[in-house]
């Protein structure tokens, strides 16, 4: 608990020392942890490895984004939109797609998120489909405080981490916690303990999907733009890139991952134009040399209490 | 000197604890290096975002060298006010996500003073708010309507090349009097394939003509014969925008599709950039005509800008690479990068730009500008700027091939790509 | 065009995609299947005998004919050597932990597109068929004076596309005979149904996983070679083989070949077929979620047992 | 003598496809007992008890457990009002500490209660002699011990009714002889089915035995009755 409660006050810390650059990074880097952190939920503790992930990011994002564009809501009332489509969203996927298990799943959520991307390109009318549309800068209030603002963006991605954080280290230190991950180590042997598998992982989904949701909605919200590219597969591989590299089943583990994998970016593309090669190669020996991932790395050698 | 350099750092909402910030391994990444103010014979550093990665590769590689060719061209010619051009390209992978970074980065890591570049417009898009919060002005080179259809901010400006609506707009009298009136399209299911089949749609019915059937391709097909049983036979032209990859495959497709007896064809080049004519398979593009935003093959009437602008590129009479014959560029788009740059320069110079803090001024500049002659700075041709809307208009060209060249077949005036205004940027607050 | 001679369009183009797809989708079911790998960077291994046959086509200016066959062996050999020396170095270090395999493949598909990017370039090139007649189709209608035959515009093939048919018939056909008639097919069944076991046995899992890995890339690689005089080599090109073999896979049931043929045909086929009823970007969400609801009430695949 | 009947089946069936697992068994437990259920392999043990509690379903029958029925509840819902089941083949949770497993054994009955569940667990573990494992990681503790978790996990769940499925297979003769005293001494407060190919422990624990074969019931009765019938010897000797 500390550790995280010390993370949340570091990353409080920084906003007062960080240059611009990397501070407007870490704003970033915090609401795309969200997005690894659900993901992490369902794959890191639960053992449910989806591929469509970025279709609950959408859910978020478009529910949002849509009922600002369309209807002319505000901030606040319009992410609170994105939330709830993105719960009814996760629940609906989550009773189809959980009748099918591992490599089925892998496909089934793939299936369905591909078709979301293809229906938001189909409705281009109302969506402006692969181009998106941008969320004008004075819309972007909610009780007076203005999202745009560096300052006041850091802060609400800095909420909205912390949020999540704390209600993912709540979970795992809760009984349901356990329970998922009696269910990602042994699903049958969880079944016989008494525990409701199907409401479990459908439970798993909808929080899942719903942080997912929220960062769609919340990078929407702070950086002003929806679109289609965040519907397309590889958004969906990135949240899992990131918690195989931070740590699957580790709290901090996303974030770890995707600060990594930001910065491996950056300081790559400032080095050379192929930055893919280097983040390719890089890739290749994280998984060699550290084969839980950063975090799972430092937990196994150092840290056994980290959850 | 260094010392000085060193301590002079600007005041910002963490003065208080800037000791704290040079604690540690932290000094040694980017962005935590002290920078100094502009001095008067410091460069004028412009952030280029270009496409290196990702779908937009073959475009991005050709904007580099043009930008490259005209940041040279300036500077041998004494820079912007005395001061050198240094250009500062960063990939963005042809993804919006990267594309806001990258405007993030050439503001507060780069201490560009203003960004510049790219094509695909869900970059523009994606990376148009930030450049709109961060106060840097964006001047893109992507032909999307997006800047004056009024979607983004007054920090956006789209002075180098003109906007699909304009082209589409200006095409529709020469096809319907010329071709047939009765217009199949075909193109991708993008926004951009959208904007053209609604503009065109418009302008073609105005011509007295009419579009019966609109073939929307999804942008993941990579076969297409599949969908020409869906042109009606009594089509009289098809008009065709596709891009990506595919692009070939959809050509020779419909060669093969139609045989001997095809309806005329008009397509927008965008298809073929980047693309050597005499490739396998084109043939069938005989007699058929194109749109090109600037001919890619040396014209007959070639302007000595444009022997001078091509000469500086690098590129041959034939469009391609005069050290590779094969390496095709992209002629048509590409101008707008020099153009731009060009622009930028004339506004700096009209605004006395001195730095960063001028930046309002530069785009008051660039907005009460509007005839902009055929000249070295425009070797595309004459233009209309329109500050208002941030848009340039100009003269649009259609080539036939023939023999395996485009030859121009006709010139749009300036007037046929001209719209009512849709946004007035200059009644927004900075 | 008539439904009928439309149909018979969408169909044939249908068969010609089924034909590819089967072979890049037998490929990664052999890896998926033997090995347990889901080899993320299989469609980069599709883009690279896509490439190397432009390259070795381009290289031997001379005569297409001449130049298609030498990249159609060689092509296919090179992918596999690059597909093995991955497995040495990598794959075989991570003991195919099925997990990080996924981390490390992405890695690979990095590495390749970008070394591609910067050696071949951004642009897509074609390859030159070493032959291709348009074929006209005949179609039938009932006239008065009874049944007659007549060409329908439009409807029509070339003799490279039934190539590119036939050819991937005696390939999968190999691939059958390799994998249920011979002695190394029996050695690959072996270690698919239980490593341990077939270790105990004698058999050398690494070599076979090796073996596997390259054989995979080599038929993905052969089916690029053959689809390329259709579709041109562009670096990006490996993404969408890649998804379409995997659910391939999936659909057909993990692990039987019968399987993956069947669901190639019917993947390829509908997408072709559903196209003719809808506009085309509703046809692709029908199709795609059409692979979702057959999973979703058939979790196993087609032929599949029992999916884990 | 009047006995309560804890579960019974009527005339449960499973067929898979064309074959036949188990056909028309009618069985009864009285609570209490220590029942041993026996039978060559593939006689339909293992699908039977796994019926019984809800992994596989049934073809056909009825399954009463406590006087109601649960022929159609879902496994979870089985164990919820008291049965528990141990695995033939070891299955914990192999990842997780020896406390998480039993852990996760107790805590279904209790209601957010940290101290009773510590409690409950470190009862159960020393019940199998596990106290001093607590902290280890279930998968690297030696096999023995490992069963001896999964029979914990069993103990956690304070069932009803307790059924072990080959609990004995690669014990040692000493950890066996353990395993008896324990059984019996769970069998005070708990009625134990218990599925066993080791004809030993089957004599030392059962109260009464069952034996099937091809998927039928063709013996009940004390250890003495079963082991002078005829029909079992033939069952066993193939004779």
């Amino acid at each position: 608990m500390s550790l995280h409660l010390a993370l949340i006050a570091l990353l409080f810390a920084l906003h007062f020392i960080l240059p611009d650059y990397h501070h407007g990074n870490l704003a970033r880097v915090m609401v795309l942890a969200v997005y690894a952190m659900a993901y992490n939920v369902m794959f890191g503790y639960t053992g449910l490895l989806s591929l469509g992930h970025a279709m609950f990011f959408c859910a978020g994002m478009y529910g949002m984004g849509l009922s600002m564009r369309l209807y002319e809501i505000s901030a606040g009332p319009a992410f609170l939109i994105g939330l709830s489509v993105s719960v009814i969203f996760s629940l609906l996927i989550g009773l189809l797609a959980l009748r099918t298990i591992g490599v089925a799943f892998m496909i089934v959520t793939l299936m369905f998120s591909q078709a979301i991307f293809l229906t938001i390109l189909y409705f281009n009318p109302i969506t402006r489909g692969d181009e998106g549309f941008v969320i004008p800068q004075a819309a972007r209030q909610i009780a007076g405080i203005d999202l745009s603002d560096s300052g006041n963006r850091y802060f609400a991605a800095l909420i909205l981490f912390s949020i999540c954080l704390l209600a993912v280290l709540k979970l795992v230190r809760a009984p349901t916690g356990r329970v998922l991950i009696a269910i990602r180590e042994n699903e049958e042997r969880a079944k016989m303990l008494g525990y409701d598998i199907w409401a479990h992982k459908l439970g798993a989904v909808v929080m899942s999907g719903t942080m997912a949701g929220a960062a769609g909605a919340a990078y929407g919200l702070l950086f002003g733009t929806v679109g289609a590219s965040f519907a397309e597969v590889p958004f969906s591989i990135l949240p899992l890139l990131y918690v195989l590299l931070g740590g699957p089943g580790t709290v901090i583990g996303p974030f770890v991952g995707t600060l990594f994998m930001f910065y491996l970016r950056d300081l790559s593309s400032a080095l050379t134009d192929a930055h893919m090669l280097v983040a390719g190669v890089v890739l290749i020996l994280l998984t060699i040399y550290a084969r839980r991932g950063i975090m799972g790395l430092i937990r196994e050698k150092w840290l056994k209490w980290l959850p | 000197m260094a010392i000085k350099k060193h301590l002079d750092v600007q005041p910002t909402r963490r003065n208080v604890l800037t000791g704290l910030a040079a604690a540690g391994a932290a000094t040694t990444l980017p962005g935590f290096a002290p920078y100094v103010q502009a001095q008067s014979s410091a460069p004028i550093r412009i952030g280029f975002q270009v496409h290196r990665t990702g779908i937009g590769a073959a475009y991005g590689r050709w904007y580099d060298r043009t930008t490259t060719a005209a940041a040279k061209v300036i500077n041998d010619a004494g820079g912007i006010n005395g001061r050198p051009v240094e250009i500062i390209a960063e990939d963005d992978g042809t993804d919006p996500k990267r594309g806001a970074e990258v405007i993030e980065k050439f503001a507060t890591y780069h201490k560009a003073d203003i960004a510049f570049g790219t094509l695909f417009s869900h970059v523009v898009i994606g990376s148009a708010p930030r450049a709109g919060e961060l106060k840097m002005p964006y001047f893109v080179v992507s032909e999307g309507h997006h800047v004056a259809s009024g979607m983004l901010n007054r920090y956006t400006l789209q002075p180098g090349i003109t906007d699909v609506k304009s082209q589409v707009q200006a095409m529709a009298p020469f096809v319907a009097n010329n071709l047939g009136k009765k217009v199949t399209m075909i193109f991708p299911d993008f926004a951009f394939g959208h904007d053209h089949r609604d503009y065109f749609s418009a302008a073609v019915e105005a011509q007295g003509g009419e579009v019966v059937a609109k073939i929307a391709i999804p942008p993941t097909e990579t076969s297409f014969t599949k969908y020409f049983p869906k042109i009606p036979r009594n089509t009289d032209v098809i008009y065709h925008v596709m891009v990506g990859p595919a692009v070939l495959t959809f050509v020779k497709e419909m060669g093969e599709f139609f045989g001997s007896s095809r309806p005329e064809i008009f397509g927008f080049i965008d298809s073929l950039e980047a693309v050597d004519l005499k490739t396998q398979g084109l043939e069938f593009l005989e007699g058929t005509y194109f749109w090109e935003g600037n001919p890619r093959y040396a014209q007959a009437n070639q302007s000595e800008h444009d022997k001078f602008y091509r000469a500086a590129v690098g590129v041959d009479q034939n469009g391609a690479s005069i050290s590779d014959g094969k390496d095709v560029s992209t002629y048509a788009h590409m101008f707008g990068c020099w153009e731009t740059l060009h622009v930028i320069k004339a506004g700096m110079e009209a605004s006395g730009y001195q730095g960063p803090s001028d930046r309002a001024k530069l785009i008051e500049a660039v907005e009460a500008m509007t005839n902009m002659p055929l000249s070295q700075a425009h070797p595309q041709g004459a233009k209309m700027f329109n500050g208002k809307t941030h848009q340039v208009f100009g003269h649009q060209y259609i080539t036939q091939v023939k023999g395996g060249r485009l030859e121009l077949a006709h010139t749009t005036s300036i007037e046929d790509t001209m719209y009512p205004d849709e946004v007035d940027y200059t009644s927004q607050s900075f | 065009m008539e439904f009928g001679p439309h149909l018979i369009l969408a169909m044939l183009e249908g068969l010609v995609q089924a034909s590819v797809l089967t072979l890049t989708a037998l490929g990664l079911s052999l890896v998926f299947g033997v090995m347990r790998v889901v080899n993320v960077a299989h469609g980069e291994f599709f883009m690279l005998g896509a490439v190397s046959a432009y390259a070795i086509t381009d290289w031997l200016a001379g005569s297409a004919a001449v130049g298609f066959l030498v990249a159609l062996i060689i092509a296919p050999l090179l992918v596999a050597v690059l597909a093995v020396v991955c497995d040495r170095m990598i794959l075989r270090r991570l003991d195919y932990d099925p997990e990080r395999t996924i981390v490390a493949t992405i890695g690979i598909l990095y590495v390749l597109q970008q070394v591609t990017l910067m050696t071949y370039g951004p642009d897509a090139h074609p390859v030159a068929p070493p032959f291709n007649q348009r074929l006209a189709i005949p179609w039938f209608e009932f006239t008065d004076t009874g049944l007659e035959f007549y060409f329908p515009w439009g409807l029509s093939t070339t003799s490279y596309k039934l190539f590119v048919i036939a050819a991937a018939c005696v390939a999968g056909l190999g691939i059958w005979v390799l994998m249920a008639r011979s002695k190394l097919g029996l050695i690959l069944r072996a270690t698919q149904l239980d490593r341990e076991t077939a270790q105990a046995f004698g058999i050398p899992v690494e070599r076979v996983y090796a073996f596997v890995f390259g054989l995979g890339a080599a038929i993905a690689a052969l089916g690029a070679v053959l689809v390329v005089p259709i579709q041109q080599a562009h670096y990006l090109m490996g993404s969408d083989p890649l998804l379409l073999s995997f659910i391939v896979v999936i659909i057909g049931g993990l692990g039987s070949l019968r399987g993956t043929v069947v669901a190639a045909i019917l993947i390829g086929m509908s997408n072709g077929v559903i196209s003719v009823f809808f506009t085309p970007t509703l046809a692709k969400i029908l199709a795609t979620l059409l692979v979702a609801f057959v999973l979703v009430y058939r979790p196993a695949g087609l032929f599949g047992t029992k999916v884990a | 003598m009047v006995t309560v009947s804890l579960l019974s089946t009527k005339s449960v069936s499973r067929h898979f496809g064309g074959l036949i697992a188990v056909q028309d068994v009618d069985f009864d437990l009285p609570k209490g007992e220590i029942r041993a259920l026996i039978g060559p392999n593939g006689a339909g043990k293992t699908t039977f008890v796994s019926m019984l509690c809800g992994r596989i379903p049934v073809s056909s029958g009825r399954i009463t457990f406590q006087g109601k029925d649960v022929t159609q509840l879902p496994a979870h819902k089985r164990i919820q009002q008291g049965m528990a089941y141990t695995f033939q083949i070891t299955s914990i949770f192999a990842e997780l500490s020896v406390y998480e497993n039993v852990a996760l054994a107790v805590q279904p009955r209790l209601s957010n209660a940290i101290n009773t569940l510590a409690q409950e667990v470190e009862t159960a573990l020393r019940r199998v002699g596990l106290q001093e494992h607590s902290h280890r990681t279930a998968g690297d503790m030696a096999y023995g011990h490992q069963r001896l978790l999964e029979i914990a996990m069993g103990l956690g769940q304070s069932p009803q009714l307790l059924i072990l499925d080959e609990p004995t297979q690669g014990l040692s003769d000493a950890e066996v002889d353990d395993f008896i005293t324990l059984i019996k001494e769970v069998a005070q407060t708990t009625t134990v089915l218990l599925i066993e190919h080791n004809i030993n422990v089957v004599m030392a624990l059962a109260d009464r035995i069952t034996v099937m074969n091809f998927g039928q019931i063709i013996a009940e009765g004390s250890p003495d009755e079963i082991r002078q019938n005829d029909a079992v010897q033939t069952a066993y000797l193939g004779g």
